[in-house]
């Protein structure tokens, strides 16, 4: 099977392709050409890759991990703990724009320093030998191992990425620049103005022989064209394609892919009338039919209801969680006892976020079932969110978003989407606190990985949220393959990305 | 010069009838004329202004404006009657064979380009001269019409010449390629009486050279004395008076061409006596009295000439000359 | 003339300084903030963390009062440096320099296809006014109009994708020689293709009714020559004036054509620099855009004494 | 002659820019008007006769300041209308009025007849719209048109009646003076002479002024009180009728008026014309001295050289010519 | 003697009522069938515009989950959408924001592009520059910038002092949040269109304040204003006309575009533009969801270009009809 090309279809047009940014859509192919420390599976198995052992302390604030010795770059140079800790280190400055490196590095001592922009290195992260990474947290966190598990900050070589004042040099990665590459393939031409990237194998690549002769990266940003030139065969693979006919267009398989612990909601700003008074957004819950939702918005998959927010987390399923009643009756009841009194008086609700079929879909069809059910006609609905969010925007009710997290555990997820230190809390439920939830996640944060307290403290956290009724349920995400039947070995895992890009073949 | 042996007329036009369509449906313009141009001929129509010269004119090269058509008649040209002509073989004739010198100058010229592109159009269509030479000749054309400095004239737009020049333009447009016909309508109304006498002397010269026929539309009557061979009078649309020119001024005989004659301004006049001129106004298309259409303006008129038209027939004791009228038909006969 | 275009370069600094100060404004005051985007705008799991914000904020010099950001803009704009993309960190002037040739060669084409198909298209219509020729010629202008180039596009595409061998699918920029630029050139003309005809059209059949035609008829001008000579340059004001505006028009972002065509244009740059809220790139792109508008609207100018010399004051300063 | 002439025109001075060459990169300089004076009295008629091109129009479009003049001066109730701007020259346009030369061009081809001759009477308060039908029919029957004209358009007319609606158009303002630009030059002789006849009552009645342009000198000489000749932008004489015509003193007038056909053919077959020779100047590049001099039988040396002086050999009698000047006494 | 008498034809009754240009135009546009069938169309969407939801079997905003995406039948003319929803009526009521859209951003565009492209070739000289300096500079502004800028600043005061007005009221019109999107976010289009207009009228106008007649009107003492109106309008009118017809239906058809970057009318109020690119991203599947609106769009455009060249012939007197 020489010379197979993987045809990639890339809905943005980048402008940046550094793969220290930590997200955006370029971020979705870093493994392809970046090593990680370690990597899960699809199935939510963790691999060595560049570390070949991790290690706590029974305190779980500090870490060991052991670097590969045979771990190389494409150029043969050995990959040192020197360039761990350099990729580390650049990832956190504030210029690098990292959109994720928080999860990897938050909690690591000296990180809030160098991302706030007094310090260059993370004091917390110290190099012993050229083998050998150790860690110093500022908390005790029996899962950390699991956090370095991904591509968000991946292993590059730091005399390259980082320059002279701590900062990421651009275009370090590109192969004008001479770069080189930890992963099993390397970037060979990059076009960002014509919107095309090629890949061929890093014929030094420390683990198996990438079987792929390329992988071409090419901006298409419209998805009737994506979908055509797919279904034409013309290009094998997608890096994310949203249309509701994707299942007529390019069948089942096209779509398919394991769950991963993402969901996506409508998140109530309890800050704001008429959010702030519980009847009103129980009455405003129980009158949504959520079998409905998702037929309005994903009749054909790939994605599945949910009514909670963990999701394929150990723990996930039989949490206890109650899912919330579909009543309409009962629901306009709670409305008419509200301080409103009912629909008339009740001030418009905004919602925000609706930026794609599906979400207007489900927009539409909640705001059709509150005006049917409950008598409320005043509903509007933004697709951007920037005008609205964040701490200082105060003027939305309710913002469509998903949550998720990148280890397999249902603790940090609630850390990320309910707790009050939350990005999610903060901005989307407008400032939500909860002391109850705060302080079961933060006892579950203390526990091993293997602990069941650790799940069920965890539930019952989310049963505590559950109370406050601040979310309609919408749907748990599906990690899909985004490619036509032929191409094989391209799983995703909870990082997004493909799990072993060496695997890849086409037919 | 004598007319040529065959006799046969160069432009023979019977019946001509003219029709517009006006909101209230048809209406005849011109009616029934008929006029014959011997070869080397030169003929002076003349007649009320709004009677129907310009649009007869204009259907002989078929080149009537909108919602105006030619209802019947035939107009031979050298044997071909052009009315029916097929498009490339009239292209031939207009302008080749069918010099045309239109009446308003001004909005006749196109606006946009120079008067020597214009003028070298016909040149190069007909006469498939080069670039060059067309402009050579546009210069000596525009010289011989009495256009000074024509090298750099020849680059001028429109609206940059004086009313003459342009007229003057338009005459060199229509004498371009020699034509054995030339249709001009009133080109001289804007010449001073110099460039005038000058025109009518060009004219008369390519007469001579070139057998070339005229029908010279003008009021100038004084202009025509000087220039032509036979006058046809018009009136409403018809033609009321046809004869030679000598015959015209000694024994004009339709009421209507004394009038004029008698409303000519004398250069020995008096200023500001009156002038004589005919009274009322002439019939509107589609609205034309039943008989005769001078009859209401006419002092002779009799009851006949309310009731029938007339039709034009020979003057008793003169050649050529024919007139449309009861009262002066009678007259004559009676004199006679 | 010189003179008269002299002026208009010099008069168009000051104007583009105004635009360029107005879009800052609104880019800084009214539109979002670009370092918050880049968190708020992923998905959920991303950290917002507002120090982080500020630190990049600094670094980037976006945390100095406006008029101190425009004034070392501007500097750096007489020095010939364009700045750094906020977002991708990329020279603007790279981003810049590389879409805009393709976008200009693009309207260039779009315009010269469509000068060449809807005029004379447009003047055999009226010189057949109100005939079966007319009707088909009006009818197909007006079938293209109705059909927007965002529905045209993909419409083309995908009915190219059964038609073609192999779903050659012409995507992708080429250079403007290549065969793939050929659909999406179409779906760029369709429009202003049907607009030049009828207004063509409209113009021709008033000049048609003006004394000079007849005269060059008379003059036993071939007709075709009528209709190039004499009745073309009359009508070639509004006509020239509104190929100057689609010109404009498709330069300044056939978004949709080269989000669907994937030509890398500046519409597509516009659009991820306007969702974006990259400043820097959108100024580099309203410069350009002011440019152009300044120099096609120059050429038109220029060229209206030549079509029409009684419009000739104009030219001449007083 | 009463003293205080209605108009004065001094020094006038019209020059063209013209453009030639294909793109226009060529520019020469026309001397349309070049130091025209002459006073128009009220109540008179001044023709302006001459050869075309020299500069008639171009006075008369001038001395209304329908162009701006180069320099110069025009006098109007003593105020230089030349150098008034359009909003300052308004309050005189409805007194002075002009009939265009080439009618066609200047009716606007979307305005009904009724509605070109009724414009200027409701803009200027001239009657109230009830009675416009009614003035507007008036008018055009004064011209010797229907009334049922009013609902036509120009193109519909034919170029006598269009003229006839120019005339019209003039009159509808019941203006103190008129510039007749070749006005009844379209017209046939019946209808011209009730035009005349027209234009004189006018006058009688109403003290009408006139700067009559035409080429017709028979008409000429019926309607004037005095007549300029014109030659290549210059005045070349200036003389009332009688004077002129019995007595002209410029030789172009002595060739002028030779040329002057008449309606008899015998006549016309035995007539002596002066014929001029030489070449024509253009006035793109007129003449040193006195500029009829290339054309001139008696032309002198002095005549290549220098200017004629605008002279008023005669009282009311002004020529340019050196020729004139000697024999003057004589 | 034989005297054949010539049957003239005879004297038809006398006194027609007195014409007009306007009035002419309108005689002459009667007469054009396919200009009548635009004005027909025109009226009947505006009829539709204003009368639309009181006609339609449906609700437009009545969901169905379980007739999603259904072909035209006799039940649903046009079918239903992906929320079961009745096309027709959807189209029906989309016609109102069509019209809105197009007149407002039109007519706003029109206005002042044709004031000031008309008086910047009428004056010439120093106003003329300072217009057309204006007018460069008001097209180098990026439209989208503009537009988000607008929508993004201005939309949530003003929805607040809606919303304020309505709790304060409960007067069910400040809650018809559709006005607001129509002010901004087409009032903005408007401001940002007018410069082509002005530009074609101006070069219209240049052309033609050279023409004689001008120069006539001028010497009658007409005010500038009376010969703009009277003289150069109407003659510079052609293209413009055919412009503005275009505009109408560019101005719906940037709706939709606008919609696509989300400054556009927010759903669920159904515009043929939103619906349009909502019907692009499945019409290989249900091709009724595409066909719908874009033949109403297709309609409505040409409707509108029949009114233009219909009523540009029209005011031509001198035209062949
Ligand atoms: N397009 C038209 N529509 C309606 N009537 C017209 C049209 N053209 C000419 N007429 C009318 O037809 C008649 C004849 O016009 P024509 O131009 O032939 O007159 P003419 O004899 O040349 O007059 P003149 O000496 O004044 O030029 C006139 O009464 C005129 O009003
Ligand atoms: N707009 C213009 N641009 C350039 N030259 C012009 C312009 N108008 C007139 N001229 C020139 O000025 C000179 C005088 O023209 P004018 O129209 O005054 O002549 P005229 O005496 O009225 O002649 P005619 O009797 O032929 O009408 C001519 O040589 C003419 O070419
Ligand atoms: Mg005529
Ligand atoms: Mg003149």
């Amino acid at each position: 099977q020489e010379g197979q090309v993987l045809k990639v279809a890339n809905p943005a047009f980048n402008q940046d392709w550094s793969p220290l940014r930590g997200g955006g859509v370029p971020y979705r192919w870093n493994s392809a050409w970046w090593a990680s420390p370690m990597y899960f599976d699809s199935e939510g198995k963790i691999h060595p890759y560049v570390f070949t052992s991790w290690e706590g302390s029974p305190d779980s604030k500090t870490w060991t991990f052991k670097l590969d010795p045979k771990a190389t770059f494409s150029d043969g140079s050995k990959i040192t703990s020197a360039d761990v800790a350099g990729s580390w280190n650049v990832a956190a400055m504030p210029g690098t724009k990292s959109q994720r490196a928080d999860q990897v590095l938050g909690k690591v001592a000296g990180f809030a320093e160098v991302t706030g922009g007094s310090a260059n290195t993370i004091s917390g992260v110290a190099t012993p030998d050229e083998g050998t990474v150790v860690v110093t947290l500022t908390e005790s966190d029996p899962i950390y191992f699991m956090r370095v598990a991904n591509h968000i900050v991946p292993i590059t070589k730091a005399s390259q990425s980082r320059g002279e004042d701590g900062n990421e040099i651009q275009d370090w990665f590109t192969p004008d620049s001479g770069a080189v590459y930890s992963g099993p393939f390397k970037l060979t031409s990059i076009d960002i103005d014509g919107g095309k990237l090629v890949f061929e194998p890093n014929e030094n690549f420390f683990g198996p022989k990438p079987k792929l002769a390329r992988i071409e990266i090419t901006s298409i940003e419209d998805n009737v064209t994506a979908t055509s030139l797919l279904k034409s065969g013309e290009f094998n693979a997608h890096t994310e394609l949203v249309t509701s006919t994707i299942v007529q267009d390019l069948g089942a398989e096209f779509a398919s892919g394991p769950l991963i612990p993402t969901s996506q909601h409508f998140w109530f700003n309890s800050k704001r009338a008429p959010m702030d008074d519980p009847k009103v957004r129980q009455a405003l819950i129980m009158a949504v039919d959520r079998d409905g939702l998702m037929k309005a918005s994903f009749p054909d998959g790939p994605h599945k209801k949910t009514d909670q927010v963990l999701n394929s987390v150990p723990g996930a399923d039989n949490s206890g969680f109650e899912p919330y009643p579909y009543d309409p009756e009962g629901a306009k009841k709670l409305l008419a006892e509200s301080t409103y009194g009912g629909p008339e008086r009740l001030p418009k609700i905004l919602f925000v976020g609706i930026s794609s079929p599906a979400n207007e879909a489900a927009a539409q069809f909640i705001a059709e079932q509150w005006r049917q059910n409950l008598g409320i006609t005043a509903v509007d609905m933004k697709p951007q969110q920037d005008a609205y969010a964040g701490p200082d925007q105060n003027a939305v009710q309710i913002f469509r978003d998903d949550v998720g997290t990148r280890v397999p555990d249902a603790a940090s997820y609630l850390a990320g989407s309910i707790a009050s230190t939350s990005s999610n809390a903060q901005n989307k439920l407008g400032g939500y606190k909860n002391d109850k939830v705060d302080q079961l996640l933060a006892e579950a944060a203390t526990k091993a990985a293997d602990d069941p307290q650790r799940v069920a403290l965890a539930q019952e956290a989310q049963k505590a949220f559950r109370d406050d009724w601040t979310f309609i349920p919408w749907y748990a995400q599906a990690m899909s393959r985004w490619a036509n039947a032929d191409v094989k070995g391209i799983d995703k895992n909870l990082d997004w990305q493909v799990v072993a890009p060496w695997e890849i073949t086409i037919g | 010069m004598t007319a040529p042996a065959d006799n046969k007329p160069l432009l023979d036009v019977r019946g001509l009838t003219i029709e517009i369509d006006t909101r209230r449906g048809p209406a005849v313009i011109v009616d029934g004329i008929n006029l014959t141009v011997g070869k080397g001929e030169t003929v002076g129509v003349v007649g009320e202004s709004g009677c129907g010269k310009s649009l007869t004119m204009l259907s002989l090269v078929r080149l009537l404006p909108n919602k105006i058509r030619v209802k019947s008649g035939t107009a031979e040209f050298a044997g071909r009657d052009l009315l029916k002509m097929s498009k490339s073989e009239l292209r031939q004739v207009r302008g080749g064979k069918i010099g045309f010198v239109f009446q308003d100058p001004m909005t006749s010229l196109n606006p946009v380009m120079r008067i020597g592109d214009q003028l070298c159009e016909p040149l190069i269509y007909h006469r498939n001269m080069s670039k060059a030479d067309a402009r050579e000749r546009a210069i000596e054309l525009l010289r011989l019409v009495g256009i000074p400095g024509p090298e750099q004239r020849i680059e001028a737009y429109p609206h940059e010449l004086s009313g003459g020049m342009r007229q003057r333009v338009m005459i060199a447009i229509g004498l371009a390629c020699d034509p054995e016909l030339l249709i001009a309508d009133e080109p001289t109304t804007a010449l001073d009486v110099t460039i005038q006498a000058q025109i009518v002397d060009l004219v008369k010269d390519l007469r001579k050279k070139l057998n070339m026929s005229v029908v010279w539309i003008t009021h100038d009557l004084a202009l025509i004395a000087g220039l032509v061979d036979r006058v046809a009078v018009l009136y409403a649309g018809t033609v009321v008076e046809d004869a030679p020119v000598n015959e015209l001024f000694a024994r004009p005989t339709h009421p209507y061409t004394r009038g004029l004659l008698a409303s000519i301004p004398k250069l020995s006049d008096e200023r500001a006596s009156r002038l004589s001129s005919i009274g009322g106004t002439p019939p509107e298309p589609g609205r034309r009295p039943k008989g005769c259409p001078f009859a209401p303006r006419c002092a002779l008129a009799e009851s006949v000439c309310h009731e029938r038209v007339p039709v034009l027939e020979p003057v008793a004791g003169s050649t050529g000359h024919r007139v449309a009228c009861f009262v002066a038909q009678r007259q004559m006969m009676e004199a006679a | 003339m010189l003179r008269y275009i002299a002026t208009r370069l010099l008069l168009w600094i000051p104007s583009v300084l105004l635009v360029m100060l107005a879009v800052y404004a609104m880019a800084y005051y009214g539109a979002g903030d670009p370092i918050k985007l880049i968190f708020l705008r992923a998905p959920g799991d991303v950290a917002y963390n507002p120090e982080k914000i500020e630190a990049i904020r600094d670094a980037a010099g976006l945390n100095r009062p406006f008029l101190v950001q425009f004034g070392s803009y501007i500097l750096n704009l007489l020095q010939g440096n364009f700045g750094n993309s906020l977002t991708s960190g990329r020279s603007v002037w790279a981003m810049v320099s590389a879409a805009a040739p393709v976008s200009f060669k693009l309207g260039l084409c779009a315009v010269v296809l469509t000068a060449v198909v809807a005029v004379p298209l447009g003047m055999i219509a009226a010189m057949n006014q109100n005939t079966r020729i007319d009707y088909t010629i009006l009818g197909s202008a007006l079938f293209l109009w109705a059909i927007p180039a965002y529905v045209a596009g993909p419409l083309l595409m995908v009915a190219l994708i059964y038609v073609l061998p192999g779903g050659k699918v012409p995507y992708g920029w080429g250079g403007i020689f290549d065969v793939r630029i050929l659909l999406p050139l179409l779906v760029l003309s369709f429009q202003p293709i049907a607009l030049i005809v009828r207004q063509t059209r409209a113009a021709v059949i008033e000049v048609l009714s003006e004394d000079f035609v007849r005269t060059a008829r008379a003059k036993g001008v071939p007709e075709l020559v009528v209709a190039l000579r004499h009745i073309l340059r009359p009508v070639l004001t509004p006509v020239v004036t509104q190929l100057g505006l689609i010109m404009i028009t498709i330069v300044n972002g056939a978004i949709f054509v080269e989000l669907v065509f994937g030509l890398p244009g500046l519409g597509r740059l516009t659009v991820s620099a306007l969702t974006n809220s990259d400043y820097p790139v959108i100024l580099a792109i309203t410069l350009i855009g002011s440019f152009l508008v300044m120099l096609s609207n120059l050429l038109v100018d220029v060229l209206y004494p030549l079509l029409d010399p009684r419009a000739n004051d104009t030219m001449r300063s007083r | 002659m009463a003293a205080e002439p209605l108009i004065k025109v001094e020094n006038l001075v019209k020059h063209f820019v013209v453009r030639l060459g294909a793109f226009g990169e060529r520019g020469a300089t026309v001397y349309a008007v070049d130091d025209v004076n002459f006073d128009i009295f009220a109540g008179e008629t001044l023709s302006l006769v001459g050869e075309s091109g020299c500069g008639k129009s171009t006075t008369g479009f001038t001395l209304l300041n329908l162009q701006k003049a180069t320099s110069g001066k025009v006098l109007f109730q003593g105020e230089n209308i030349v150098s008034l701007d359009e909003k300052r020259m308004r309050p005189y346009r409805r007194e002075l009025q002009i009939v265009f030369q080439d009618p066609y061009s200047t009716l606007n081809p979307r305005m009904t007849i009724g509605e070109v001759v009724g414009e200027p009477i409701l803009f200027h308060k001239l009657a109230t719209k009830a009675e416009l039908p009614e003035r507007v029919s008036r008018l055009l029957a004064d011209v010797g048109l229907p009334a049922r004209f009013a609902q036509r358009y120009p193109h519909e007319l034919s170029g006598g009646q269009r003229q006839r609606v120019a005339i019209a158009r003039a009159l509808a303002c019941e203006p103190k003076f008129i510039v007749c630009d070749e006005a009844i030059s379209a017209l046939d002789v019946s209808v011209q002479a009730q035009i005349i006849n027209l234009l004189l009552d006018l006058q009688e009645k109403y003290g009408l002024t006139y700067l009559f342009i035409a080429h017709d000198l028979a008409v000429v000489r019926h309607i004037s009180t005095r007549v300029g000749v014109m030659y290549l932008g210059r005045m070349a004489e200036l003389a009332s009728r009688e004077q002129l015509f019995s007595n002209p003193l410029h030789p172009y007038t002595k060739a002028l008026l030779s040329a002057v056909p008449e309606a008899d053919p015998e006549l016309e077959k035995t007539r002596q014309r002066q014929i001029l020779t030489g070449d024509v100047p253009s006035p793109l590049a007129p003449p040193a001295g006195c500029r009829f001099h290339t054309r001139c039988p008696i032309a002198m040396d002095k005549c290549k050289a220098v200017v004629p002086e605008w002279r008023e050999v005669v009282p009311g009698h002004h020529v340019a010519c050196h020729a004139v000047e000697q024999g003057a006494a004589g | 003697m034989t005297i054949t008498p010539v049957i003239l034809s005879s004297t038809v009754a006398d006194d027609e009522p007195p014409v007009s240009l306007w009035r002419d135009a309108w005689h002459r546009l009667l007469r054009n069938k396919l200009a009548v069938a635009g004005l027909a169309v025109v009226i009947l969407l505006a009829f539709v515009a204003v009368f639309g939801p009181w006609l339609t079997p449906y609700d437009f905003l009545t969901q169905d989950l379980n007739a999603r995406n259904q072909a035209p039948s006799l039940a649903h003319l046009f079918g239903t959408d992906d929320l079961g929803r009745d096309v027709f009526s959807r189209v029906v009521y989309g016609t109102r924001t069509a019209f809105v859209v197009a007149i407002v951003v039109t007519a706003i565009a029109v206005v002042i592009g044709v004031a000031l492209g008309a008086m910047a070739g009428f004056f010439g000289g120093m106003f003329d520059r300072i217009v057309m300096w204006f007018t460069d500079m008001t097209m180098s502004v990026p439209n989208l910038l503009l537009v988000v800028v607008i929508n993004a600043s201005l939309k949530t005061p003003i929805t607040a002092w809606m919303e304020a007005r309505y709790q304060a009221t409960l007067n069910p019109f400040y809650r018809e949040t559709i006005w607001v999107d129509f002010l901004l976010v087409f009032g903005s289009m408007a401001l940002i269109s007018w410069p082509p207009y002005a530009r074609l009228v101006r070069a219209q106008v240049l052309s033609i304040r050279g023409r004689p007649y001008v120069t006539a009107a001028r010497a009658l003492g007409l005010t500038n204003r009376l010969i703009l109106m009277r003289y150069i309008v109407p003659n510079a009118i052609g293209p413009l006309i055919v412009s503005v017809s275009a505009g109408l239906g560019t101005a719906m058809v940037l709706e939709s575009a606008f919609s696509f970057l989300g400054v556009g009318v927010n759903p669920p109020t159904p515009s043929w533009g939103n619906m349009i690119s909502d019907g692009l991203r499945v019409w290989q599947h249900y091709p009724h969801l595409l066909a719908a609106p874009a033949a109403v769009l297709g309609l409505a455009t040409v409707a509108f270009s029949f009114l233009g060249d219909g009523l540009n012939d029209a005011l031509n007197p001198r035209g062949s009809k």
